[in-house]
């Protein structure tokens, strides 16, 4: 870690948040704080998803007045990566889908158990 | 040799071993009676049994195995002299040795169990539980014993390279040093005591133990069958020595040392029957798994290395 | 006790293993790759001023056709998985009451936030923003409307239909692509217009719209089901 | 063309437009959906055709009408085509299936199970690894949501689960892949492969996280107890789907990423795969519950698939054939099993029972059990067939040895299941309903998996020449199963007699005697069928389906074909053994030890194979890689079949305990199958060649053991049937040991035995089985006297006895001379002595068996039977008159016998001088003896005749009973424990220490199962634990530290 520009940053940051995710989905029992973990997990991820696209000193992917003052009028050397902004937006969306999906098990696993303790539900072993 | 001379030399010869089989019965009876300070019977009571039971007028049966079951016992005897060579002359084509040429040692050991086999299945019949009793005791002995002798007969099949009882015989000739008893001695003493069980004396008599099962499995019978029976017992008996005799103690040139040395051999078990009381079927199991199995055992191993 | 020193160990290990991944990353100062590509060609094939846009709309177009089917399944799931019986759907739960403030707001507010979602999706090709944020915009307006009036009744029959005609018009748009250009999904169906205006890059407000619309409906459509819910309880 | 975009389009178009058109009815909109699917499945059906009958070339879709890496593209080859209309066809069958399970959750759940489908097929089509991202998400959770059909905390539990570990696997994915763009600059799989990504900086970490991905998305052992969850909880339509459509799609996501994730992965894949399906495999037998023990089979499955994978550049061109052919079988197989148990809904394998209720269904789960473990003529079992070879031809021994070890614990649970379902108590369980619309799917699939076994043997060349026609006869006899007893039992055994017929001319006399003891021995002992009334269910088929197998292998010229035989025969003779009463454990053991004896062949053929360009049967008369062990495992395999010492604890339950016409095929026919191999590999081995005499040694040893472990146990025996099961083992002890020799005297006295086993063998068995079937027990003390009523089966069992215990002059003496004279000749003395003692013991039980049956007393109940029936009267008496035949003339079959053995081992040993032979030792004149027997016993006879002429017969109870009369026959008959003396004195050697052993064996590898398993504790948080175990150790591993 030579020098600490923001791309670093962002990445060590995305990354102590998936740790964080993670060690919340092994450790929590109460399955909305898991939930909570897992959107922590993902949003680090997400981070992390948009910090590959960066590159210093550079602007937002938009052919606009923004990037033609630029000099030389060259949107290859004036943006930064567009394809990971591309990808975050699906990525949000998934974990949208699957955090209200989660969301709705809780609901009824503790409507079935009144509890939402998740070693509660282990009906189903060995 | 006329095939009709041939058959009259064996019947013969068949009668004279019936002869003396009734004999010697009559003789180690005597001699058991006397080591029991009793006078015992008469050398002629077997000849008067068998002609007593002959005559009998009334004759029961149960059943067509039981009608048959002494007819196989006697075959069974008489096929063993058949295929014994009895005398040795000197030649394959000697005038005592039968219809030896037709099988070997294997054959007689197996074709002993003819006349078992007959004479149990027929006692089956008659419905007898101590008919049954005494076949499944003697059964159980007889496989025992079977293991010592198997052994040694193997020993002295490997030691004369051949099955041919004739053979054996014939190694044997030239003194009593060439006996299977001093080149082989492992085996003849194998022999020695495994034949103790298969001449069946007390310690050994489990089939016709009398004070417990009457006299075994021919409890159910009288008359003619058991005429039948006590001829087919004095043949077999003196088969059985002859067989011994064959193999391991060198055989006989002549009748009178057949007579001589089936009586001697014969006198060994009687000889231990005096001595001991009768044992348990387990007991007796065991006894042969003991030091005739050893000796069996040493016997063939001389020979594997 | 164990388990807690499993779990620490496992982090430990799992950290280090990014940490690994980490050190991978190389500060970039260039585009490179594909990206290269698209910054030099999006604005002129595409037509898009928004070149995000154009990846998401049109060259990974199919990606988005996922997206929308997430929500979608998701949607379909929490129906059926949230499902009132016959007797809770039409129970009635007392809520308690919502303040003030809240209720006017929403009458105020509520007008506007779906004004500008369509204004974001809408304008999605040229601005930041796009059908997916359009519509989660949208869904925030009726998020609110819930909040305001937990007793609402959203016409299921409204949101359905919206739903149904935006994706299956997505897909026939996608379609089209087929037909009269390049490929599924290809916005080149018409004109791509000119650069920098609102109609401009072909198919892509089109479709944008169609997805705002659909997400908006999705998003709303899980709210309610899961407003709903609470009668079950 | 369509192209595969549709797929695609239809899917959502429906799906999407469904929130309007539900208006319109849920059956409306379920058959939509079922529309859509055929669509698809069309789709897919058309390229597929086009690859494998036309000339056409992969074709990519390109989306958005640019090229790729800048957009997404699909790819449409031969291996999309098959995979995607695998995945649209189960898609279809299991919509089919579900209708009405779906129809209950409403629309919504229609079109998830639509979009699943959809989404399966996108990720195998599809060349970009953030779109693979995507529509796997789509179809975790459209599967999260499907659990759900089964209504329940359960379910929900299982869901939940599912929802957590795909989560954490997809995040993994998720770094991965944009790790992967970040050093290449793009997502497309095509440029990962050309610009080979794991060369990169940190490329072997960007590979690692999608791989590990992958791969947990298959379920490795022993991170899977989310996916086990499910497989239990969810509804068995939709396990059926998991197990069919999804693990399939995740196989080739695998397969696609393995292209750019370098050669390193491939072992690692491989060992995931083996832990996986030896692990699960394990687990399995502990398992009680049907759906769960399903998942872990199909988890187990999966684990070989990736093995498969793993070794796909040492197995090449065949690793598609390979791969297909198990995932076919798997595919369908298991698919039809979750079905089955969702129509039975019998939820522990004990319930299963009430299958019974409806044969048929049984028939249809014994098709997909058997296809599973990869019996013929199943695809699974030529792919099994060629992994095998070119595993073992590679040199990869201890992975073959991983595979059949795991195919065996798979065989442990499948069976004792089916056992169950065969055998268990059924009348408290309520019988099942069926609906047409679940009977449907099952049905195709059934049918397909026999359409795809001939189709797959057709495409190779060894395995087209196997010949179908025997079983072409046998599912002739399924399908008039429905006709009585005499029709069928004639069509059987015309259809043997003409088979007989056609292929006699073909056989050198070697095989012919084997062929005419399996064919005419069989066909005598289909004769006593007729005896039996009624329809006799499913009987004829199977035992037909063991001659199938028995004649197999006498024709076989290959070693494939060969195997194919073996495993029909075993797979017959299986069900045959369990028709009987009490004989589910007994089968089970069978079938078991059969298999382990089946895999030892397959193994030892494949060694067999290595540096040979053929898989003709001759290869084993010169194996040239690591032969003594090919040989050694050639020999277990069949000693299996001998049921010799050690092997041999499934024989006395399975033949004892078989019905009464079984029992002489399994005992006098079945077991030389066993005898012929062994006979086969001794050929292969060769009699001069002095570098396998320990091998020979040992299998004499062997032999001598067995003979007297038999006969031993024979004698304390109170069942009849046990008796003779147990008198087979110490016959077979003699074969062996006679063939062990290697001498042209011992072959002499072993193939002496093979027939005159045969001949006295089924003789006492259809006796003993025919006197069983009037009497109703097997118990001989419960019997006696028998004599009074059923003479002729009496002098039958007097002949059989006779001949069996070597007394001359009947046949049985043939075999005790030769052997007498071939252990002199060897030198094997000490065996020798306990082989012949052996023979002393056999007396006994056969005393035994025929006194305490038809001797004695004759009981009260017994009074009035009737002799047996004529049916059994006709095979015994044609049986008698070989035994007689042979016994009077044994140079009849003795010559022609030395002649057959004189090419291999010189048959300067034995001369004949007329009716004498004469060897080195000694004589025996068969017809002399006979004669004079004969004569001297009509001489006495006809003694006996003259002095008791006047004999009158007595009443049973008239014997010398102290004056008294006995007061029950069952007190007076000897009978029961007759050999306690005996007993007594040997006891020490009927410990069962054989079964000891093997019970050890079968508890610590429950205890081990049952301990392992407790790993998948059912908290949900422990396995999302498990997980990142797994990822991390692997990554210790792999990447390192």
């Amino acid at each position: 870690m030579e020098q600490l520009d923001l791309g670093h940053i962002s990445l060590a940051i995305g990354f102590l948040l998936i740790l964080i995710g993670f060690w919340g989905l092994l450790t929590q029992k109460n399955i909305i704080k898991i939930i909570v973990a897992f959107t922590i997990l993902d949003t680090g991820i997400n981070i992390l998803i948009v910090s590959l696209g960066y590159i210093v000193g550079k602007t937002a992917p938009i052919v606009d007045n923004s990037v033609e003052q630029l000099e030389n009028h060259n949107v290859v050397n004036s943006i930064v990566d567009p394809v990971p902004q591309a990808l975050v937006l699906t990525a949000i969306v998934i974990g949208f889908g699957v955090t209200a999906l989660m969301l709705a098990y809780a609901m009824k696993l503790f409507n079935a158990k009144k509890t939402l303790e998740i070693n509660k539900f282990n009906d189903l072993k060995w | 040799m006329n095939i009709y001379v041939k058959l009259a030399y064996t019947f013969l010869g068949l009668m004279i071993v019936l002869n003396w089989g009734m004999l010697m019965g009559a003789t180690m009876r005597k001699i058991g009676a006397r080591v029991a300070g009793r006078h015992g019977i008469p050398f002629k009571q077997p000849w008067i049994d068998l002609f007593k039971n002959i005559g009998v007028r009334t004759t029961i049966t149960h059943g067509i195995m039981y009608y048959i079951g002494p007819v196989f016992r006697l075959t069974g005897g008489v096929g063993l002299f058949l295929f014994m060579p009895a005398v040795f002359s000197g030649s394959p084509y000697g005038i005592w040795t039968n219809f030896s040429f037709e099988g070997d040692l294997i054959l007689i050991l197996y074709f002993q169990v003819f006349g078992m086999l007959g004479m149990a299945l027929g006692a089956g019949e008659g419905g007898h539980p101590y008919a049954a009793m005494g076949i499944a005791r003697g059964l159980a002995q007889h496989a025992a014993v079977e293991l010592p002798l198997t052994l040694a007969f193997l020993s002295i099949a490997i030691q004369y390279d051949t099955f041919s009882v004739y053979k054996i015989v014939e190694a044997q000739q030239g003194g009593f040093q060439n006996w299977v008893l001093f080149t082989n001695p492992f085996a003849a003493a194998a022999v020695i005591l495994a034949m103790l069980g298969a001449l069946g004396h007390s310690p050994f008599n489990l089939v016709k133990a009398p004070n417990e099962i009457l006299i075994g499995p021919a409890t159910e019978y009288e008359g003619s069958y058991l005429g039948f029976m006590q001829s087919a017992g004095a043949i077999i008996h003196v088969m059985e020595a002859m067989l011994f005799m064959n193999l391991v103690f060198g055989g006989a040139t002549n009748w009178f040392e057949l007579i001589l040395k089936t009586f001697l051999i014969y006198f060994w078990s009687v000889f231990v029957g005096i001595v001991f009381p009768r044992f348990k079927i387990e007991q007796s199991v065991t006894w042969f798994f003991k030091v005739p199995l050893l000796l069996g055992v040493l016997a063939i191993l001389m020979y594997s290395f | 006790m164990l388990k807690n020193t499993l779990i620490a160990l496992v982090i430990a290990v799992l950290a280090y293993m990014f940490y690994n991944v980490y050190n991978t990353y190389e500060t970039r100062t260039s585009l490179s790759g594909v990206a290269e590509y698209y910054a030099t060609n999006a604005a002129k094939e595409v037509g898009a001023a928004n070149i995000v846009t154009s990846i998401v709309v049109t060259y990974r177009g199919f990606d988005t056709l996922g997206e929308v089917t997430i929500l979608f399944l998701t949607a379909s799931i929490i129906s059926f998985f949230l499902k009132l019986k016959e007797e809770d759907e039409n129970k009635s739960i007392k809520h308690g009451i919502t303040s003030e403030l809240l209720i006017t707001a929403s009458q105020v507010l509520v007008p506007i936030i779906f004004l500008f979602g369509i204004y974001v999706f809408i304008n999605g090709h040229l601005t930041p923003g796009g059908g997916f944020q359009g519509g989660a915009i949208i869904a925030t307006g009726v998020a609110l409307m819930i909040m305001a009036n937990p007793n609402i009744r959203i016409n299921n029959h409204v949101i359905h239909w919206v739903e149904s005609i935006s994706g299956v018009a997505f897909v026939i748009v996608g379609l089209f692509g087929i037909v009269l250009a390049g490929g599924f999904l290809d916005n080149r169906i018409s004109g791509l217009g000119e650069f920098g205006t609102l109609f401009s890059a072909g198919a892509i407000p089109i479709i944008y719209s169609f997805i705002g619309l659909k997400v908006g409906a999705e998003i709303s459509n899980i709210l309610n089901k899961y407003q709903k819910s609470q009668k079950e309880l | 063309m369509v192209t595969p975009i549709f797929i695609v389009a239809i899917a959502l178009g429906v799906g999407f437009s469904i929130g309007v058109l539900n208006k319109l009815g849920k059956n409306f909109t379920g058959g939509l959906v079922l529309a859509a699917i055929t669509f698809m499945t069309f789709i897919s059906y058309q390229w597929f055709y086009a690859f494998t009958f036309g000339e056409q070339t992969p074709t990519y879709v390109y989306t958005a009408g640019f090229k790729p890496p800048f957009s997404i593209n699909l790819l449409m080859g031969q291996y999309e085509a098959i995979i995607t209309l695998m995945i649209n066809s189960i898609g279809l069958l299991g919509g089919i299936y579900m209708f009405n399970s779906l129809k209950e959750r409403g629309s919504n759940a229609q079109v998830v199970y639509l979009i699943l489908i959809m989404a399966l097929n996108v990720i195998v089509m599809t060349r970009d690894v953030f779109n693979l991202f995507v529509f796997l998400e789509i179809s975790s959770i459209a599967i999260a949501g499907l659990i759900l059909l089964e209504k329940g905390t359960r379910s929900m539990g299982a869901g939940f689960k599912y929802v957590l570990a795909t989560s954490i696997i997809s995040s993994i994915l998720l770094i991965g892949i944009i790790f992967s763009y970040f050093i290449t600059g793009t997502l497309n799989v095509d440029d990962f492969i050309s610009l080979s990504i794991s060369t990169y900086k940190g490329g072997a970490i960007v590979v690692f996280l999608i791989m590990i991905a992958v791969i947990l998305e298959l379920k490795p052992f022993p991170a899977n107890g989310w996916g086990l969850d499910v497989y239990e909880g969810s509804d068995p339509g939709f396990s059926a789907i998991i197990s069919g459509a999804s693990a399939t799609a995740s196989l080739y996501v695998l397969y696609k990423i393995m292209a750019f994730a370098g050669v390193e992965w491939n072992y690692y894949i491989s060992l995931i795969g083996i832990v996986t399906f030896v692990g699960s495999n394990l687990l399995g037998i502990k398992q009680e519950n049907t759906r769960r023990m399903l998942g872990y089979s199909s988890i187990g499955q999966v684990g070989l698939l990736m093995v498969i994978l793993g070794f796909k550049d040492i197995l090449g061109e065949n690793t598609p054939y390979i791969f297909f052919g198990i995932l076919i079988s798997h595919y369908l197989a298991k698919a039809g099993l979750f079905w089955l148990s969702g129509i039975v809904r019998a939820k522990g394998l004990k319930e299963w029972a009430v299958i019974r209720k409806k044969p048929f269904f049984l028939f249809l789960m014994g098709t997909f059990i058997f296809a599973l473990i990869g019996f013929p003529p199943f695809p699974s079992f030529f792919a099994k067939w060629t992994l095998v070879m070119d595993l073992v031809q590679s040199g990869n021994i201890v992975w073959v040895a991983a595979i059949l070890f795991g195919s065996i614990m798979e065989a442990v649970y499948l069976f004792r299941w089916f056992g169950y379902a065969i055998k268990e108590e059924n009348k408290h369980l309520e019988d099942f309903k069926i609906e047409i619309h679940k009977i449907i799917p099952v049905w195709i699939v059934a049918i397909a998996l026999y359409g795809f076994g001939y189709f797959v043997s057709q495409l190779t060349e060894v395995s087209s020449t196997i010949n179908f026609i025997p079983f072409a006869f046998v599912i002739l006899l399924f399908a008039i199963d429905f006709l009585p007893i005499f029709v069928k039992n004639t069509v059987a055994i015309l259809g043997m007699a003409f088979y007989f017929y056609t292929i006699y001319p073909q056989l050198d006399n070697f095989r012919l005697i084997f062929e005419v003891i399996f064919i005419v021995g069989g066909i005598l002992a289909l004769i006593a069928g007729y005896a039996y009334k009624g329809k006799r269910e499913g009987f004829y088929p199977v035992a037909i389906l063991m001659y199938a197998g028995l004649t197999g292998i006498i024709e076989a010229k290959t070693t494939l074909e060969f195997f194919y035989g073996w495993e029909l025969m075993t797979a017959g003779s299986y069900f045959l053994i369990i028709r009987g009463h009490r004989s589910m454990p007994h089968g089970l053991s069978y079938m078991l030890f059969s298999l382990g004896g089946a895999y030892a062949i397959l193994a030892a053929f494949g060694i067999a194979s290595v540096g040979q360009d053929s898989i003709s049967m001759s290869i084993i008369n010169n194996i040239q890689y690591i032969p003594t062990w090919a040989y050694a495992l050639l020999i277990v395999g069949f000693l299996t079949k001998t049921a010799s010492v050690g092997l041999h604890i499934w024989l006395p339950g399975a033949h004892g305990e078989a019905e009464s016409d079984v029992s002489p095929m399994v005992s006098a026919i079945l077991l030389k199958a066993g005898v012929f191999g062994v006979a086969l590999t001794l050929i292969g081995m060769g009699a001069e060649n002095n570098q396998y005499s320990v091998l020979a040694y040992t299998l004499g040893w062997i032999g001598a053991i067995t003979a007297l472990v038999g006969n031993l146990m024979a004698v304390f025996q109170e069942d009849a049937k046990r008796l003779l099961a147990y008198s087979s083992i110490g016959q077979l002890g003699y074969i062996v040991f006679g063939l062990a020799m290697m001498t042209h005297l011992g072959w002499l006295g072993g193939f002496s035995y093979v027939i005159n086993h045969f001949l006295y063998k089924a003789i006492l068995f259809l006796t003993i089985g025919a006197v069983v079937l009037r009497v109703g027990t097997h118990n001989m003390y419960e019997m006696g006297g028998l004599i009074k009523r059923m003479p002729l089966a009496f002098i039958a069992v007097l002949i059989g006895i006779i001949a069996l215990s070597g007394v001359p002059p009947l046949s049985g003496f043939t075999g005790k001379w030769l052997f007498y004279n071939a252990v002199l000749d060897k030198g094997w003395y000490l065996q020798g002595a306990i082989m012949f003692f052996s023979g002393g013991i056999a007396f006994l039980y056969l005393w035994r068996l025929i006194h305490t049956v038809f001797l004695g007393q004759l009981k009260d109940n017994h009074r009035t039977v009737k002799e047996i029936s004529i049916w059994f009267l006709i095979p015994i008496y044609t049986l008698i008159v070989g035994i007689l035949v042979y016994s009077a003339k044994p140079q009849w079959i003795l010559q022609p016998l030395a002649e057959i053995i004189a090419p291999f081992f010189p048959s300067n040993q034995l001369v004949w001088n007329g009716g004498t032979a004469i060897s080195h030792y000694g004589n025996w004149a068969g017809t002399m003896v006979m004669a004079i027997i004969g004569i001297a016993f009509l001489a006495v006879l006809g003694v006996q005749l003259i002095s008791t002429r006047k004999a009158h017969k007595v009443k049973q109870f008239d014997i010398t009973y102290a004056g008294e009369r006995p007061e029950r026959p069952e007190t007076t008959h000897v009978a029961y424990n007759v050999f306690e003396g005996l007993y007594k004195a040997m006891w020490p050697a009927t410990i069962p220490l054989v079964e000891t052993f093997w019970n050890k064996i079968t508890n610590y590898l429950h205890d081990t199962a049952g301990f392992t398993r407790r790993i998948y504790s059912g908290n949900g948080q422990a396995y999302m634990l498990h997980i990142v175990f797994f990822i991390l150790v692997t990554y210790l591993v792999i990447i390192g530290g």
